[in-house]
């Protein structure tokens, strides 16, 4: 689709005596239309139209989808439930809570770490927050669905395994 | 006896013609809406794997619809609320009554007219009954208690009042052309010419009437652009915003049938029905053997092209989806083929050969097919004017009602009778 | 080891069995004690020191007779400490004068604390000298035994008792306010002033700490007068001064010299020069707090206050360090920051991290990691600690550092042209920036 | 009176201000600063307070400094902000920056005053820096982190100075410099979390309120604490209507900007599983609204208060109690450990009220035959009088009785009725402490379950002319105090003085 040739602005040009009876215009106005419906019987390939499950559409690396917990070497999450990303969220979908972690070397850990992801807009503002790297939303996982609005309020385990190869 | 049979038989015709077309209309809208947009449509439905570009949807809809939950509100008025889609639906039907389909046939020495009802007020019903069908949605709107069904409907209204009018000032100049109220007369009248090389179509003495009529049929079918009663940017779905399930469906259906009905009073008042222009019922019977016989090699010729076409394409996509989807290009080819050796067959049977009974079923039958042909395309100009345009506001809407297309209307009236007179 | 010339305090280090109170009495020792307590009022005692021009010698200058005149006249309590917690490195001085004179500091503080008005007096000695507090014990112990100390002095009805008290072991304890909250029993760390120690200081009374050499040097002017002290020293740096030398020179040792003496004639005449072999690169005047002074201008100073002040250093506590040219001078200040780094206190702020950081960023500029940003980085921490805290150990670990960047840049960038510079390090502040 | 100029504003003093106050004036904000706090001594450590005297030539601590007459200070030229700036950059040197994980985040003042005078890049790697134990636990309260801490000695002053218990001390030396506990003491004073509260960095933190919020996201109101008869002005941290923390609020006649331990755990009562959610009859939970109205029928009557209720409970009950006999609860009920500071033995908060209003406490054998020897229904407002045995076989014993209180307890058990009131966090109120200092203190967060305030229960089983509103209440309480001239919907920030009386608490 090309913009070229179209005013940049709105002229304020006054309409002739044939445009403003409008018949023609309407005339036109289908030309166009029927012009697009033509090429496209004819040329299905072209549109852009992909065939989703099937095709998908391939995104950049910095896309935003759902969230994941970066995991240290021992498999516990990185977070330290610092709450900056709680804090941040301008979607207000983060719930965490702050425990003991028995590693004197780690100290705070979150006891849990919730994400409502209906809440969620995907900005990425937890992710700027995050002083640990420890939330990301590089999984690339964009097909969110479930049958329940429970479903959709992930928890810790299922934050550190979200991998977009699909383990959850 | 026999007429009640015969009554009974073109009321099954047009009803099946009419519910016939309705998911064909369906699948048109949004495959057209499809293409016109650059996108590909649904085409997701499918029996075992074969997904025939969408056709399978409606079916699918169909299906989907019935067997949903029947949710109602609470504070609706029973009676109103489960009576509004099937008023809907019925008059919608309704005012095929007075439309001829043809012009007649002969069956077993039996001329029978090709029209439900040959009523001498024809267009008067037409006109009554259209009005009639605002309705359906002023019960709905009203009925299911909801401020969003109840300004649907109130637009309904308004919106009824404000184009029949013009509807019938427009029809007024037509009448008074071919000097009858009688639908059948206003047809066979188009089936002259006038200076001898231009059909008499109403289009042709009556374009302003005609632009008149066409703008007012929009209107009355709730067409965009002047879809308000369901406007989804202001009231959300409008008068059937209450509406799930089957009685749903009534009303969506309903608007389909209206755009049949709609169709078929264009076709029939401005451009002659089944009249084929240039080809009058006596000439149609003379040449009916060789028409045939064109007509059939014509539709072994292009059945042909399509069945190598989508050969070609099985051919060369053999594997492109590794499923039942690559049987679709084959099954194409298949079916074009079929209709090639159908059309092939007939031939074999010699239908240059006709005798003159034969000869007058075939103008019959032609002539059925081209007031169908006329009806497909203006059912089509609907889709094709719904993806075109935008939606009015209403103050633009009842601008052009009563500031545009009244005066037009009436001037257009008084300008025809005038030529009348001095004719 | 001594210059028969200037013998006020170096007279006796000669002197076999020195320290023994006969050998002290026999050489005119607690004459001046004598005279004092018979015939001088507390006052008389005070304006002769101030007359004098005696200036402390433990490293800051002030003059003494000044710093006694602090103490409130109605004070009812006064406590009089003799700092003997020497441990500036590169200073041996007081070592010296209370091992080879330990009755000259006795008889002076017992002078002194006439003067002031004490009961009790202190000898603070560095834990360090073991010895050294056993010897001064012991002439302690003698004095008592003589009635030099005690109650009812001479019959003269002053009474003063005297502790040697044994520090734990800081430097800063050399500071006197650290020195008396040492004493107290609390940590060893200065306190904050106002108020002085001369107003509230030991248990919150007027509290006088003077350095060894200081005391020592009020017997000989007792004896002799202010005069015949101020004709030795120039002006305003009166007197005789002991400067421990240490470093490649044919005579190292403890020196008195009369203040305003040159270098030059010292370096060459006194010390005899370098030894076979060694060029002279640099000297640090005062002991290891005091900026370094390279050769060249070292040879144009005179050894008093205002001279070395002039020059840019300071005669601090005499603590000459003579470093020949095959001394590393990165590695001298390595050794140097360590000291600071370790004898911190940790009160204040700029001084606990400052001393840390100095000594990280010289280490690292030695293994030879340093970057091109790290002598701004030096002198960026210096300026953090200079003059912002209590006492000034953070001023005696920046001056050094400052110099020995200054006076020696050279040898700092040698080891750091091998490594790339940082780039786009971005440098302080970057408050502004945004 | 000493007349100064602070970055050319003309300010006057009486003499004897120090010029960290002097500047606090002059400034309209205090000098960064970590060590100074004005209950303690001055440490003159933190370095950070410096200004520039004229006549002076280094920069000069505004701690330590006094005032004098003519004196000219700069606090915002470019020396002392360049120093400022540079003393702060060596406190963070060694400091973990751990405030993700740090308590103290939020309202700390290393954090307010790096983004005030630092925002520099650090030079020092974080490997360079010195490590020290983290996460000890100190006390029964109190965690320290060593690494965090900036050796203010706040702690140590104050252990020093205000409790004389002296646990904490600075160890070691230079950088190794740590604060810390004596070996073999841990620091289990009862006002171990002041340490806390003046510890500028995260590096004494609360056991208890450990992780368990970040500060920022709490809300405080103010309020009184309940625990004792001292009153202590306390500040109520709260959000989504829990309670997290309670905090001293300065107050210099009643508590200073001190408050004890004990005080401060009183939080966990409002969230406690035991408190009374539903109004019950016999154990059976019932609805309000399905409560007889004649609750009070008949003469006569017996209604217990309690030193636990506020002043207008107290009089309203009284004023229900217009046929009947009131008296003001067990005497000599929760009474315990004291000391010499705040902690009263009294540990009721208003026990004055109940003199004020004239309600005599009677012991467990009076109140026990009280109890029984009425005929009419006997009301037992707040208070535990059942703890005592005679009375709660007295309750028992007696068929009409009426319990409205917060937790479930003896009492609660022993009377049929039961209804659900309001702990001090979820109303609003008056309490008179020890000195009779009326003291104000507001609602915090909701109210648990179905519970009501209790003014409003005591209002409705009055019925007829009760007081519509809490502001109502206390018009007629003043006049019944004869406290005309005084609004208590409005009483002063630090409390009324009761008349007459000397001004209490530490001045």
């Amino acid at each position: 689709m090309s913009f070229e040739g179209l005013p940049a602005k709105a002229t304020g040009k006054k309409m002739t005596f044939l445009e403003s009876i409008y018949l023609v215009e309407i005339v036109r106005g289908l030309g166009v239309t029927i012009s697009h419906l033509v090429k496209n019987i004819f040329a299905t390939e072209a549109m852009p139209t992909m065939q989703y499950p099937e095709e998908k559409r391939v995104y950049s690396d910095r896309f935003r989808g759902r969230h994941h917990l970066m995991q240290r070497e021992d498999g516990t999450p990185r977070c330290v439930a610092c709450q900056m990303c709680s804090t941040y969220c301008p979607a207000d979908c983060i719930t965490i809570e702050g425990a003991e972690h028995p590693d004197p070397s780690i100290e705070k850990y979150p006891a849990s770490f919730e994400i409502d992801l209906l809440r969620c807009v995907f900005c990425g503002l937890c992710e700027e927050a995050c002083p640990c790297d420890a939330i990301r939303l590089d999984t690339g996982i964009y097909e969110i669905a479930a049958d329940d609005r429970a479903k959709f309020v992930v928890d810790k385990e299922f934050l550190l395994h979200n991998k977009s190869d699909g383990t959850r | 006896m026999p007429i009640v049979l015969e009554s009974l038989a073109k009321i099954v015709f047009m009803f099946l013609l009419i519910l016939g077309m309705v998911p064909v209309l369906i699948w048109a809208e949004r495959k057209g809406a499809a293409f016109i947009q650059d996108r590909t449509g649904p085409n997701r439905a499918a029996i075992g794997g074969v997904r025939l570009a969408g056709l399978v949807h409606p079916i699918a809809d169909v299906l989907k619809l019935v067997f949903k939950e029947d949710v109602q509100p609470d504070a609706r008025h029973k009676a109103m609320y489960n009576m509004a889609p099937w008023a809907a639906m019925t008059i919608a039907v309704s005012s095929y009554a007075v439309i001829p389909f043809g012009d007649f046939i002969t069956i077993a020495g039996r001329k029978i007219p090709l029209v439900v009802a040959d009523l001498q007020v024809g267009a008067l019903y037409v006109l009554a009954v259209a009005s009639l069908g605002t309705y359906g949605v002023v019960m709905g709107g009203w009925a299911a208690n909801n401020k969003f069904t109840f300004l649907g409907g109130i637009r309904a209204t308004a919106q009824m009042i404000s184009y029949e009018i013009s509807m019938g000032l427009a029809l007024m100049g037509l009448m008074l052309v071919f000097a009858s109220l009688r639908i059948t007369d206003i047809v066979a009248g188009q089936g002259d010419l006038i200076f001898g090389f231009l059909p008499k179509w109403g289009v042709v003495v009556q374009p302003l009437g005609f632009v008149l009529f066409i703008t007012a049929v929009f209107a009355e079918t709730n067409r965009n652009p002047f879809d308000l009663p369901e406007g989804e940017s202001e009231i959300v779905a409008g008068f059937h915003l209450e509406y799930s399930s089957l009685k749903f469906a009534l009303f969506f259906m309903a608007e389909y049938c209206h755009m049949v009905v709609g169709a078929a009073l264009i076709s029939a008042f401005y451009f002659g029905g089944y009249q084929i222009p240039w080809l009058p019922r006596p000439v149609l019977e003379a040449h009916a053997g060789g028409l045939l016989t064109g007509k059939l090699i014509a539709i072994i010729i292009v059945s042909g092209i399509f069945a190598v076409l989508f050969l070609r394409r099985a051919q060369k996509e053999r594997n492109k989806f590794g499923d039942a989807r690559d049987r679709e290009p084959r099954i194409g080819a298949g079916l074009w083929l079929m209709v090639a050796a159908g059309a092939a067959g007939a031939l074999l049977l010699k239908p240059w050969h006709i005798g003159p009974q034969g000869a007058e079923m075939v103008a019959s039958i032609a002539q059925i097919f081209a007031f169908v042909g006329k009806v497909v395309f203006f059912a089509w100009l609907f889709i094709w004017v719904r993806w075109t345009l935008p939606r009015f506001r209403y103050d633009q809407l009842m601008h052009l009602g009563w500031k545009v297309m009244l005066p037009l209307g009436l001037a257009n009236l008084v300008v025809t009778a005038v030529v009348m007179a001095l004719v | 080891m001594s210059n028969s010339q200037y013998n006020i305090l170096s007279s006796r280090f000669d002197r076999t069995d020195g320290h023994k109170l006969p050998v002290y009495e026999a050489d005119g020792g607690y004459k001046a004690l004598k005279m004092v307590l018979s015939s001088m009022q507390p006052a008389e005692v005070r304006d002769t020191v101030k007359e004098s021009g005696l200036r402390g010698r433990g490293g800051a200058g002030f003059p003494t007779g000044v710093k006694w005149g602090f103490v409130p006249p109605d004070a009812d309590e006064v406590y009089f400490f003799v700092n003997a917690d020497e441990s500036e490195p590169g200073t041996f001085k007081d070592r010296y004068l209370l091992d080879y004179d330990p009755h000259g500091t006795i008889e002076g503080t017992i002078i002194s604390c006439f003067a002031v008005g004490d009961r009790l007096a202190f000898i603070y000695i560095r834990g360090e000298f073991g010895w050294l507090i056993d010897r001064v014990q012991a002439a302690v112990d003698e004095a008592y035994a003589a009635g030099y100390l005690g109650k009812n002095i001479l019959g003269s009805g002053y009474d003063l008792e005297m502790i040697v008290h044994k520090g734990a072991g800081a430097y800063i304890c050399g500071e006197e306010t650290g020195l008396i909250n040492s004493v107290e029993g609390r940590k060893g760390q200065p306190r904050i002033k106002p108020p002085f120690p001369a107003v509230a200081g030991f248990l919150n009374k007027p509290t006088i700490v003077n350095n060894v050499e200081s005391v020592a040097s009020v017997p000989w002017i007792i004896n002799n007068g202010p005069e015949a002290y101020k004709k030795f020293g120039t002006e305003k740096s009166c007197g005789t001064k002991l400067f421990s030398v240490s470093g490649p020179v044919k005579k190292p040792g403890v020196y008195e010299i009369p203040l305003g003496l040159p270098f030059r004639e010292f370096f060459h005449d006194w010390l005899g020069g370098m030894v076979d072999g060694e060029e002279l690169k640099a000297v640090i005047v005062g002991g290891s707090s005091v900026p370094v002074l390279p050769a060249a201008e070292v040879m144009n100073v005179n050894l008093d206050y205002e001279s070395l002040a002039n020059a840019g250093t300071m005669l601090g506590s005499g603590g000459m360090i003579i470093i020949p040219e095959s001394c590393d001078m990165v590695e001298l200040i390595q050794v140097l920051m360590h000291f600071y780094y370790d004898e911190s206190c940790g009160q204040c702020t700029p001084c606990r991290e400052g001393t840390g950081w100095l000594h990280k960023l010289v280490k690292k500029l030695r293994g030879g990691e340093g970057t091109a940003g790290d002598l701004d980085l030096l002198e960026h921490v210096c300026q953090g600690m200079a003059g912002l805290t209590i006492c000034p150990l953070s001023d005696a670990a920046v001056m050094p550092m400052r110099s020995f960047i200054d006076k020696f840049r050279p040898e700092f960038e040698a080891l750091i042209q091998e490594t790339a510079p940082v780039a786009g390090s971005s440098r302080w502040p970057r408050g502004e920036q945004e | 009176m000493a007349k100064l100029t602070i970055d050319g504003k003309e300010i006057e003093v009486p003499d004897g201000t120090s010029l960290f106050d002097a500047c606090r004036e002059a400034r309209g904000e205090p000098l960064p600063h970590f060590c100074y706090h004005p209950d303690l001594s001055i440490a003159g450590v933190c370095r950070l307070c410096q200004v520039e005297v004229e006549g002076m030539p280094k920069l000069t601590i505004a701690c330590n400094t006094g005032v004098r007459d003519g004196m000219v200070v700069s606090t915002r030229n470019e020396r002392v902000t360049q120093a400022a700036q540079q003393i702060l950059e060596m406190h963070l040197i060694n400091h973990p920056v751990d405030c993700p994980i740090c308590d103290q985040a939020g309202e700390c003042g290393l954090q307010n005053q790096y983004m005030k005078y630092g925002l520099y890049d650090s030079e020092v790697e974080i490997a360079d820096k010195v490590n020290k134990a983290k996460a000890q636990v100190i006390g029964p309260h109190v965690i320290l982190d060593k690494e965090r801490c900036v050796l203010c000695s706040r702690c140590v002053r104050f252990c020093d100075e205000v409790t004389g218990t002296s646990e904490m001390g600075i160890f070691n030396r230079g950088n190794r410099a740590e604060i810390g506990t004596a070996p073999g003491v841990e620091l289990d004073n009862n006002y171990s979390l002041n340490t806390v509260d003046i510890c500028p960095v995260g590096a004494l933190t609360s056991r208890d309120f450990r992780f368990q919020k970040r500060v920022w996201m709490l809300k405080a109101a103010n309020s009184i604490c309940p625990g004792c008869a001292t009153g202590c002005n306390v500040r109520l941290d709260h959000e989504a209507g829990r309670l997290y923390r309670i905090k001293p609020r300065y107050n210099p006649d009643v508590n200073g900007r001190w408050m004890c331990d004990r005080g401060r755990m009183l939080y966990k009562a409002v969230h406690d599983e035991n408190r009374l959610l539903d109004p019950a009859r016999g154990g059976q939970t019932l609805r309000w609204a399905e409560l007889d109205t004649d609750l009070l029928a008949g003469d006569g009557g017996l209604f217990v208060t309690s030193a636990h209720q506020s002043l207008e409970e107290m009089f309203l009950l009284k004023k229900l109690a217009a046929g009947g006999t009131v008296c003001g609860g067990l005497a000599g009920s929760d009474t315990g450990d004291s000391d010499e500071l705040l902690l009263n033995a009294d540990h009721t908060p208003n026990r004055q009220g109940l003199g004020l209003l004239d309600l005599p406490e009677m012991n467990g054998a009076a109140l026990a035959e009280a109890i029984s020897g009425t005929t009419g229904p006997v009301v037992v407002h707040g208070g535990n009088p059942a703890g005592e045995d005679v009375v709660a076989a007295a309750l028992r014993g007696h068929g009409r009785t009426v319990y409205i209180g917060s937790h479930d307890n003896e009492t609660a058990q022993a009377c049929n009725l039961v209804l659900p009131g309001a702990v001090w966090a979820e109303k609003a109120g008056i309490f008179a402490n020890r000195d009779g200092r009326l003291q104000a203190f507001s609602q915090s967060v909701a109210r648990a379950g179905s519970s009501r305030e209790d003014w409003r229960i005591l209002a409705e089983l009055a019925g007829g002319e009760v007081p519509g509103s809490l502001r109502a209440v206390r018009e007629e309480l003043a006049e019944a105090l004869d406290l005309t001239e005084v609004n208590l919907n409005k009483l002063p920030a630090r409390g009324l003085a009761p008349v007459g009386a000397t001004s209490g608490g530490e001045d």
